[in-house]
């Protein structure tokens, strides 16, 4: 392995070797070590695919520079100017959107291509940065999405609570804008990260006379919220999330199976099965770490993927240019073909994957049944 | 407003704070004793309640079980989820605390910080970063119904717990003899050993009952709530030990005043018409001027000697809710009597300000109508009343003021 | 009285007892036989506060040993001496102040389970210092100096002990106090209770006392019977004030 | 000459006993008036008040004429009466010399801006403060002289703690001076040495209000003697005539007391 | 007991060498720390930490003043720096189009810090304690539960992101110095952007900051500070009126964190509510402590040991990196336990709080030992 920084050294047989730094800008600790560990086994897994690529009669060798930004927005700055320090060619991530809005700025002055695998945030690149790519959807994309299932429903009394956070409150914004517009009456919740007693949140949906809770932030809180809400006798009220409670514990920190059945949530992403690379990425995932994959790990793969064929089209590891190139980069990654919008317009900004075909209606919806999410057909 | 609604916020609100006082019991022990702050003691409660989930699921309990079983095992889980915290509670005191008594106070106060966060590492090391869950258990969630509202079985018992807890750790030192021996070795531990007591086993022996405390917090939260995370003991720790201070610290029945009303304005903060708050501050007007122009008349020579005696600064806060229009008016624009001849134009204003400041509240709450706390501002509630409170009551509200004879 | 064939009570066997790296007691013996009065003269800071901490174990002894009824107790724990008999009038009182008075007189029988007896020498204390019947309920951190002293004496005789150490039990105390005081050391000590006391009013110490020691910067510098410290001609010159001036 | 202060019908009670009962007494300038009663009669109640630490329920308490019932000790301090504690209340970690430099606090007047930019004011103040402190310290020749001034106070000997109390309270040069108990703890000796020590300050042109139980020290210095007992003042005058009373022999000297000190 | 041998003898080490000597050779070495990265012999990550690190120092020696002088545990004093920062992040980013004068923020950080110590002290004072140090605590909680929920004015969690480098002398000014032919070189430096300028920067602040408070508190205001932390009663009735004093150290230590707050939102670009968390007050707490409480280059030392070292150590780490991070709080836990058992009085104690915090110094007593036994020169000599 080398791991002599950016050293070019002579190889007789292969022509010249060179060492490129990609930045990985993850969040072992804080509160979702879970996506963080995706992330970086997805972008060591693509690295050990796309390792040692070639351009001219030079092979370039990937090395991983992985700091902590503890999804904390200043140490996420930071991280940035490590990163700048570093002489990295481009960044995989943030993982969170709080972090990466503050860390976008130093890239994009430092002009150093970012492409997140995991930021959702519907205002990401509000500031309309062309240094900023991301291989997941807007949750703009859910927001809509979760809108029109809920009319679906027949909800007329929608709930909205997030959880103070900025995932959370960007989908709740989005989600309740459009339930407004549709002339469906809302209630807007919050709670904290971490807070255990919802009591006064559910007498109030109870209050309200919810027919449908929308719950934006994370399982930890929202497991609480259902369990509670079921306690205080509330089963019937329909329960749906977005990405963020679309995990294996959401199950048991709602209490179990019975609690959880018949709870909806979207996903910023297709289907598994839809996604062209999965099965073969899985079992990557299941060899190098002995478990199913982690979320978004996918997504971040395909980050790194499209940040190495940017460099290929490129022709070369100026930053400058690998920007250029992922503007008009078409990139057939595991989770499909995509190309990245070029400029802001509507809920859709500058930066954001393109799936062709995608329409809020056919955003991947689960539910839970017998304990586990499926897919809804 | 409907009435189960009232129910419902109100038994939200009292399980809530006896959960705090289940916690605050262990923190004002401690504090009673050994005068400092036992930080880490949060942690001590989440390692109740991990011990407790943890034993559960060992057991493999479930609902297919016979009752005898999970009847048994529960208990199981209440003896290990006292025990371990209980060996830990002793443990740290060992080892972080006793070396370094009759030190400056904010040396053990450190301590406790910084045992507070090697125990929280290491529950993540140990039990990883993501909440602890529990077996779902039939009797967790088995309600009833009161007034119309839906109540949890667990939130009574977990209220009966903390009254009785109170109760028999009052008489535990108020009337035993180890309860004896745990307030003299607080006034004065080297007296206390002078008097043939052994301070170091009446320290630990406070640990020990404090620990245990914790743990049984730790296991009803966690049986209440299904789930706990690994930094669930900073926030009760920080919300029990409010609760302490507001009740007055060392004060056993202070913590479980405390914790309630912590408990119940948190939840009624947010869940609460908060229109009617303007008829207390009408009230309080009426009552105000009342005293001022009825009974002030004899008191107010009191006032002013006060007034030279106490700094500025409580003044200022005192008069706002002293409520003298009156005697502000009449200073600054009427002529000035004898008795108010003291009464400076600055303190006048000041009066003014304050009775300002009251109508204008009482004006925004009749204006704002219906209103409503949003919840987002719920973690700040607490804060808020505790400062507000030990404006008035600066040792708690049942804490005693103690002058220090010279 | 001082018989040779009795076991002493408490014994000091060249006792050095440091501060950090000074040496306040400089190798000191003292005796204490069952049943005496043994009184304790010197200058401030000779360490006359430093010897009742020592046999208290408040202080430990860097060298010799303490011994109490033949044994060395030198690492014993102040509650376990305490248990064996020994009350302390300690330096500047240590009440607790915010027990009672009756609660500071109970919790100088916090050694003794026996109730009814307990309350007979609570009522003995109390036709000692009838002020303190008065003032029973009040928090002894409020009460003046004279009466917190009065609490502290009366504590001290609330443990039935064998040895009661003093340090300086009639400080702040008003003249007529300070005289009872002396015949209330007496009537104890005619109970069967000895007596280990440190004084500044020598003359009357003297005149109650069996036997005395002398303590100058740590050492005992002079030993002897009551009556013949009082006849010391150098003692009295230095520390009775008789003659100076 | 005029009185320098004047109790007039003090009264202050805790709950409800009544510590002090419609006191009244004045001291004249430049005497030493010592205040004697058993324990518990309300002497150090009444310094507490004059000294604004507790406000008295009732009664006036003027300093040179002007009132200064319910002030804040500091305010009170600034108008001139310093004291001294039955049970010492030194600095304990400060040195010797800071000690006596923050008795002067109301006697310096450098400004937090000034301070900390040390402007050349603030240092001569300060200069003058600290040679104004070692005047001070040297009234007690011998005792804290030169390194010694840069000792913490705990590491003092008793007798020496009392006297920097002392020092401590006569830095702002008051116009009276309230001393609780000087001689405690002290044997006849030290006693001596200390009770001229106030006379000397007296002849430096002192006002003393001195609580006293020796009464050697008493009789030795005391230009007029007042004797409380219960709160209330059972005798005044000169020493003899207040030794003598019956009043005040049965309830504070006792036989033998009377015996030893005439 | 390894660890308690090696504190030993560090601690004979330090103290055998003057003051001075340290005063002068630590400043010097801060002088000069930044051109070890111009001659390229440290990365660019260390100068950073050296930046944070000093602004740290600054924060400490505010804390200083409350905490080591005063005597009041404040729990909540990030808040404010939390406040400085935000004024200088609102009023020169592009979250209001805004860009206020580099001293003007300055000097309005620090004052809207100051108000808020006057808000919090005013009624909190008179409270003893532990209560002061909750109520403290409390404070600090609201003031970021404030910031995160104000999300109009403030981006709640999101924080304030872009924040502009400032300019020693206004636009205006710079172009006119610059028509008047200055080098383009030269009037670089007068946008602060690079590290080493920041480092620059705050070092000066921290060096003007550690002058006056030293200055103070060596003047009665110090000695009054004192004195209440010793004995309230005591000086209470020498005259110090407590009020004023215990509000003037609170005022005046949130006004120096207002100052670095300040500093810290322009170095660091963005700031968001995570990094007023309580947390961050435990470890200036820390600082102080492990420095040595009332002793300015203690809680200097302090403040750089705490924050450079677990950042170095980072850096060092390389590849053990996210391993290091799951511990990193653990070691710092320990630390803190181990700091304040093994050598309670600090790194460079201050004398005052030697004495109180730890059993007497022995050496501090031999010195003393003439005055201990001074009692007996006035009598005879009895052992004839
Ligand atoms: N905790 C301590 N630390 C350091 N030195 C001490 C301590 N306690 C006492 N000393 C010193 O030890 C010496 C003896 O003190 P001790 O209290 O025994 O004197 P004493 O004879 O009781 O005097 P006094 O008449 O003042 O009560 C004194 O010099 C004193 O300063
Ligand atoms: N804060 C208080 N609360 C209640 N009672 C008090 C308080 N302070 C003093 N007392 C009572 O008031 C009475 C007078 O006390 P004070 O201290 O004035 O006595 P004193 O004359 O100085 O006696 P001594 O000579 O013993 O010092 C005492 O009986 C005491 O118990
Ligand atoms: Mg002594
Ligand atoms: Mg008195």
């Amino acid at each position: 392995k080398k791991d002599e920084g950016t050293t070019v050294s002579d190889d007789e047989t292969a022509g010249k070797t060179e060492t490129i730094k990609i930045g990985v800008e993850t969040a072992l600790t804080g509160p979702l070590p879970d996506y963080g560990y995706a992330a970086q086994v997805g972008c060591e897994l693509a690295v050990e695919d796309f390792s040692g690529f070639t351009i001219g009669d030079t092979t370039y060798e990937i090395e991983l520079v992985v700091l902590d930004d503890k999804a904390e927005p200043t140490e996420a700055a930071i991280v940035a100017q490590t990163m700048v320090d570093e002489g990295v060619v481009g960044v995989i991530g943030g993982l969170t959107t709080g972090a990466t809005l503050a860390a976008m700025p130093i890239y994009a002055e430092n002009r150093i291509p970012q492409i997140s695998g995991s930021v959702t945030g519907p205002k990401a690149n509000e500031t309309d940065f062309d240094t900023f790519y991301r291989t997941c959807w807007n949750d703009g994309v859910q927001g809509e999405a979760l809108s029109v299932w809920a009319q679906e429903l027949g909800a007329k009394k929608v709930v909205l609570m997030d959880d103070n956070g900025a995932y959370a409150v960007g989908l709740a914004d989005v989600t309740e804008n459009s339930l407004k517009a549709a002339g469906v009456e809302t209630l807007r919740q919050n709670c904290q990260s971490g807070d255990k007693d919802l009591s006064a949140q559910v007498a109030n949906i109870k209050e309200f006379g919810a027919d449908v809770v929308i719950f934006t932030g994370y399982h930890p809180e929202a497991g609480l919220l259902r369990k509670q809400m079921v306690e205080a006798g509330m089963s019937d009220v329909q329960f749906m999330g977005g990405d963020g409670i679309k995990s294996a514990e959401f199950v048991a920190e709602a209490g179990g199976n019975a609690n959880a059945e018949g709870c909806y949530a979207t996903f910023g992403g297709f289907p598994e099965a839809q996604q062209p690379g999965y099965t073969a990425f899985a079992a990557k995932y299941l060899e190098k770490t002995g478990d199913e994959v982690g979320p978004y790990a996918q997504n971040n793969y395909d980050a790194l993927g499209a940040l190495v064929a940017a460099i290929k089209k490129a022709g070369s590891t100026d930053t400058e240019k690998i920007i250029e190139a992922l503007q008009t980069l078409e990139y057939e990654g595991v989770t499909g073909t995509f190309t990245f919008a070029s400029a802001t317009s509507g809920a859709v900004t500058r930066g954001d994957i393109v799936v062709t075909g995608l329409t809020p209606a056919n955003v991947p919806r689960y539910v839970v049944k017998d304990g586990a999410w499926i897919a809804v057909e | 407003m409907s009435l189960d609604h009232i129910v419902t916020v109100t038994i939200g609100g009292l399980t809530v704070g006896m959960i705090y006082a289940l916690v605050a019991l262990g923190y004002t022990m401690v504090y009673g004793v050994l005068e400092f702050i036992n930080f880490a003691h949060g942690e001590v409660f989440t390692v109740g309640g991990y011990v407790a989930a943890f034993t559960l699921f060992a057991l493999g309990v479930s609902d297919q079980m016979s009752t005898v079983a999970i009847i048994g095992s529960l208990l199981l889980a209440l003896v290990l989820s006292m025990a371990v915290p209980a060996a830990l509670g002793l443990l740290v005191e060992r080892v972080a605390y006793r070396p370094l008594r009759g030190r400056s106070r904010i040396m053990p106060l450190l301590s406790a910080i910084g045992v507070s966060i090697v125990l929280q590492q290491l529950i993540i090391i140990v039990f990883g970063p993501t909440p602890i869950t529990m077996p779902t258990l039939g009797i967790s969630s088995a309600s009833v119904s009161i007034l119309g509202a839906r109540i949890r079985v667990l939130a009574l018992v977990i209220i009966t717990v903390s009254v009785v807890l109170m109760a028999g750790l009052t008489y535990l030192v108020k009337a035993t003899r180890i309860g004896k021996a745990m307030r003299a070795t607080s006034q004065d531990m080297e007296a206390a050993e002078m008097m043939g007591i052994e301070t170091n086993q009446t320290i630990a022996f406070t640990f020990v009952v404090g620990s245990a405390l914790a743990g049984i917090g730790g296991l009803l939260v966690i049986m209440y709530y299904g789930s706990l995370k690994f930094d669930a003991g900073f926030l009760y720790g920080l919300k029990a030990f409010t609760a302490a201070v507001l009740g007055g610290i060392g004060n056993i029945p202070g913590a479980v005043v405390g914790a309630l009303v912590l408990g119940l304005t948190e939840t009624y903060g947010v869940s609460m018409d908060l229109g009617f708050l303007a008829w207390f501050v009408v009230a309080g007007l009426l009552m105000g001027l009342y005293v001022q122009l009825v009974l002030a008349p004899k008191k107010r020579l009191q006032h002013i000697s006060d007034d030279r005696r106490t700094p500025g600064y409580e003044r200022s806060i005192a008069n706002i809710y002293r409520l003298a229009p009156y005697l502000a008016v009449r200073t600054l624009v009427v002529e000035r009597t004898d008795a108010l001849r003291s009464v400076s134009a600055r303190h006048a204003v000041r009066l003014m300000l304050g009775n300002l400041f009251l109508v204008v509240t009482a004006a925004v709450l009749f204006a704002n109508g219906s209103s409503r706390i949003d919840t987002r501002w719920q973690p700040v509630i607490a804060f808020v009343v505790l400062m507000v409170i030990l404006m008035f009551r600066p040792s708690g509200i049942l804490g005693k003021h103690i002058t220090e004879k010279v | 009285m001082a018989s040779e064939e009795r076991e002493p009570l408490l014994e000091f066997r060249n006792v050095c007892t440091y501060y950090g790296r000074i040496e306040i007691l400089k190798s000191v013996n003292y005796t204490v036989y069952p049943g005496e009065i043994v009184c304790l003269l010197g200058g401030n800071a000779s360490g006359k506060s430093t010897t009742m901490k020592t046999i208290l174990g408040l202080v430990r002894p860097a060298k010799g040993e303490v011994v109490w009824e033949g044994e060395v107790i030198n690492g014993l724990r102040t509650s376990e001496r305490i248990k064996r008999g020994i009350a302390t009038v300690p330096e500047n009182r240590r009440l607790f102040p915010q027990m009672t008075v009756l609660e500071n007189l109970e919790m100088g029988a916090y050694t003794r389970a026996d109730t009814a007896e307990i309350a007979e020498d609570l009522e003995r204390v109390y036709g000692f210092f009838p002020k303190l019947f008065e003032r029973r309920s009040q928090r002894a951190g409020t009460l003046s100096g004279g009466e917190q002293q009065m609490v502290a004496f009366g504590r001290a005789l609330m443990s039935r002990p064998k040895l009661v150490c003093m340090d300086e039990p009639s400080m702040g105390l008003a003249p007529a106090l300070v005289d009872q005081n002396f015949d209330l050391i007496k009537q104890i000590n005619e109970q069967g209770v000895s007596v280990f006391v440190v004084e500044q009013n020598a003359t009357a110490a003297l005149s109650i006392a069996d036997r005395g020691y002398v303590l100058q910067s740590g050492r005992v510098v002079i030993e002897g019977a009551a009556q013949e410290l009082l006849e010391h001609k150098e003692l009295q010159r230095a520390y009775l004030g008789s003659s100076a001036t | 000459m005029g009185n320098v202060l004047e109790l007039q019908g003090m009264s202050m009670s805790f709950g409800g006993l009544k510590a002090v009962d419609n006191l009244s007494f004045s001291v004249r300038e430049n005497e030493i008036l010592s205040i004697i009663g058993p324990n518990g009669s309300g002497k150090t109640t009444t310094f507490n008040v004059i000294s604004g630490l507790y406000e008295p329920d009732s009664g006036d308490i003027l300093l040179q004429g002007e009132s200064v019932a319910g002030l804040r000790p500091d305010q009170v301090h600034e108008r001139g009466i310093s004291r001294t504690f039955q049970s010492l209340r030194l600095f304990g970690n400060m040195t010797v010399l800071d000690n006596v430099l923050v008795g002067m606090h109301t006697r310096t007047k450098a400004g937090v801006v000034a301070a900390m930019l040390r402007l050349p004011s603030v240092r001569r103040e300060e200069a003058a403060a600290k040679a104004k402190a070692q005047e001070v310290l040297a009234m007690f020749p011998g005792r804290f002289s030169g390194p010694r001034q840069s000792d913490p106070a705990f590491s003092l000997s008793y007798a020496n703690r009392r006297r920097l109390e002392i020092a401590r309270a006569l830095a702002s040069e008051p116009a009276l001076l309230l001393l609780d108990e000087p001689v405690a703890g002290m044997n006849p000796m030290e006693s001596r040495e200390v009770m001229e020590q106030i006379k000397e300050l007296r002849s430096r042109g002192y006002t003393i209000l001195m609580i006293e139980h020796d009464m050697k020290v008493v009789e030795g210095v005391s230009d007029r003697v007042i004797a409380m007992d219960h709160g209330v003042k059972i005798a005044e005058g000169s020493y003899q005539e207040v030794a003598t009373n019956h009043l005040v022999v049965e309830a504070y000297l006792g036989k033998r007391g009377a015996g030893t000190a005439s | 007991m390894g660890l308690s041998r090696m504190l030993q003898t560090l601690r004979s080490i330090t103290e055998r060498v003057p003051r001075r000597v340290w005063a002068v050779a630590g400043f010097s070495l801060a002088a000069i720390f930044p051109l070890f990265n111009v001659l390229g012999f440290m990365p660019t990550a260390w100068l950073r930490v050296g930046v944070v690190s000093l602004v740290f120092v600054m924060l400490s020696l505010g804390l200083n003043v409350v905490m080591g002088e005063a005597g009041l545990l404040n729990l909540g004093y990030i808040a404010f720096f939390a406040v400085g920062a935000y004024t200088t992040a609102l009023l020169s980013s592009p979250k209001f189009g805004l860009r206020w004068p580099f001293w003007a923020l300055l000097v309005l950080s620090a004052l809207l810090a100051m108000v808020a110590g006057l808000l919090i002290g005013l009624p909190t004072l008179r409270l003893r304690g532990d209560y002061l140090a909750i109520v403290t605590l409390a404070f600090g909680e609201i003031v970021r539960l404030t910031i995160t929920n104000l999300q109009p004015l403030t981006n709640g969690p999101n924080g304030v992101t872009g924040i502009y480098p400032p300019r020693l002398l206004s636009q205006g000014a710079i172009d006119s110095l610059q028509a008047s032919g200055w080098s383009e070189a030269l009037l670089k430096w007068l946008v602060i952007d690079k590290p080493i300028e920041y480092y620059y920067l705050v070092f000066v602040f921290v060096v003007i900051t550690a002058f006056l408070i030293s200055n103070l508190k060596n003047s009665r205001v110090g000695r009054a500070w004192n004195a209440l932390r010793e004995d309230e009663l005591a000086a209470v009735s020498s005259g110090i009126t407590a009020a004023r004093a215990k509000l003037l150290s609170v005022v005046l230590s949130a006004g120096v964190a207002g100052l670095a707050g300040s500093v810290y939102a322009y170095y660091s670009n963005v700031i968001s509510p995570e990094s007023f968390l309580f947390m961050q007050s435990v470890i200036v707490v820390c600082m102080v402590v492990l420095g040595g409480m009332g002793s300015i280059p203690g809680v200097i030392i302090g403040a750089i040991v705490l924050q450079a070292l677990p950042q170095v150590i980072r850096e060092s780490a390389g590849a053990m990196r996210s391993e290091f991070e799951v511990y990193r709080m653990l070691i710092f836990g320990l630390l803190i336990v181990a700091m304040v058992i093994f050598r309670p009085e600090g790194l460079l104690p201050d004398k005052l709080w030697r004495q109180e915090v730890h059993e007497v110094d022995p050496r501090e007593l031999e010195k003393t030992r003439q005055s201990l036994f001074d009692v007996e020169e006035g009598h005879q000599d009895l052992e004839a």
